[in-house]
């Protein structure tokens, strides 16, 4: 997911180290629901065996690379959006704080 | 006045994180609605168009709920009926 | 939210900002579950367009509006029973510890 | 010593946490399940009182998994059986 | 859930105070689970009325404890797996950091 | 150096956290998708082997996605296309 977080330039150490742990919460979090979506539609819920077959193997490998590409697209759409000004949201100031 | 300062900062990084969330989300969103063929390994272009569409969707659909959310937040704080406010 | 935290006497500036952060994190929680249960019911899962149709905007006011209805009726609800004494719960001393 | 007070703070923190947890899912509960009528913006009177019905079975259904939870987990700590207790 | 905790020594004051904080959001994070899925599987979404009647009652009660019973098994299985060595998995380093 | 210390000593915790995420996940999981009988308030034999090979199952489809997951990300880092690398 590092293509996320490629732009800015991240000055100090403590900052380096808050973007770096933004990372990886992003990607685990990004794995697992990839892993959630994967399972629901590759795995069905019978569980006749312990074993993964044939068929829910090779499903769970073009499942992950799907999501893959899913986040890779989604990420070229919002950093051309960025780019072209504005647009798509970004959370500003919720709630009335 | 420090207390601010860490406030803010605080701040900044759960913005920063609910940002990754709706991200997240909206991945996922997108390609638990879009994505059911895994007989192939690439995205299908019907499936590319959807995740196109749904993105768009889900983005503008964030904003309108989050102008309403912020009016509906004002404005209950403004009444304050009932509800006492800090 | 800020009803929620009204009532206490909030002292020290720890205590201060860990107020208001738990207030932001239940704001933007909220948002969050708004914002799931308002796309789900009223953006269906074709995506025939990017556009947000008139139907579908409409929607979406109302379902704000009636989820901010409902958060503060529970809200009273949860205030008056309090007051009532006791009662709702609370996570008490859970678990082993 | 200072360690029990900085455990006791986090533990409070938790607590508080949990408890915004179980409200917040509560409301999103009960909004899922009550509301399905987008024709108005005000809640009908049959949707506020399918609301307030949640709430009361949903708080008495946790008092009683919390009640439960917790015979659980101190007959299991007492059995300790193939559990290594700590 | 403290039997999850239970085999590694754990040294220092800092680490105490760690591993307590993550076994109290482990049972608290089991107990929200417990929570949705039994509510979900013993109190139908109609809300007839606000009590909880009596087959609903021993519904959640029954469900807790089975669900319990789940953790106690899974757990055991996934103990007697990292004694045969390795297996299941844990999560490695992921992501690209 | 301290630096590097402190970050270790964050992703060993994130670590274990994402491993208790994955646990209770499944527990869950596999509860739902195997137990539906209340009628009893022990798990049934079928039950339980539903569990086991549920859970058996779980793991080596994570297992599973986890190694595409790495190799994905591997490539895509190596290529770098259109993404800017950090």
């Amino acid at each position: 997911m590092s293509f996320l977080f490629g732009q800015r330039p991240q000055p100090s150490s403590a900052e380096k180290i808050a973007a770096a742990e933004a990372e990886v919460e992003m990607v685990s979090d990004m794995f697992n629901r990839l892993s959630d979506s994967c399972h629901r539609k590759c795995v069905p819920a019978d569980y006749r065996e312990g074993e993964l077959n044939k068929g829910e193997s090779v499903c769970l490998d073009r499942c992950a690379s799907k999501f893959f590409d899913v986040n890779i697209k989604v990420s070229e759409k919002m950093q051309s959006q960025a780019a072209a000004g504005g647009g798509a949201g970004g959370m500003g100031a919720m709630g009335g704080i | 006045m420090q207390e601010q300062r860490e406030l803010q900062s605080r701040l900044e990084k759960k913005q920063m994180k609910d940002f990754m969330g709706v991200y997240s989300r909206l991945v996922q969103r997108c390609f638990d609605d879009c994505v059911n063929d895994f007989t192939s390994k690439s995205l299908l272009p019907k499936e590319e168009g959807c995740i196109m569409r749904c993105v768009d969707k889900y983005f503008k659909g964030t904003e309108r709920l989050q102008t309403r959310f912020q009016e509906l937040n004002a404005q209950m704080v403004q009444q304050g009926n009932a509800l006492p406010g800090r």
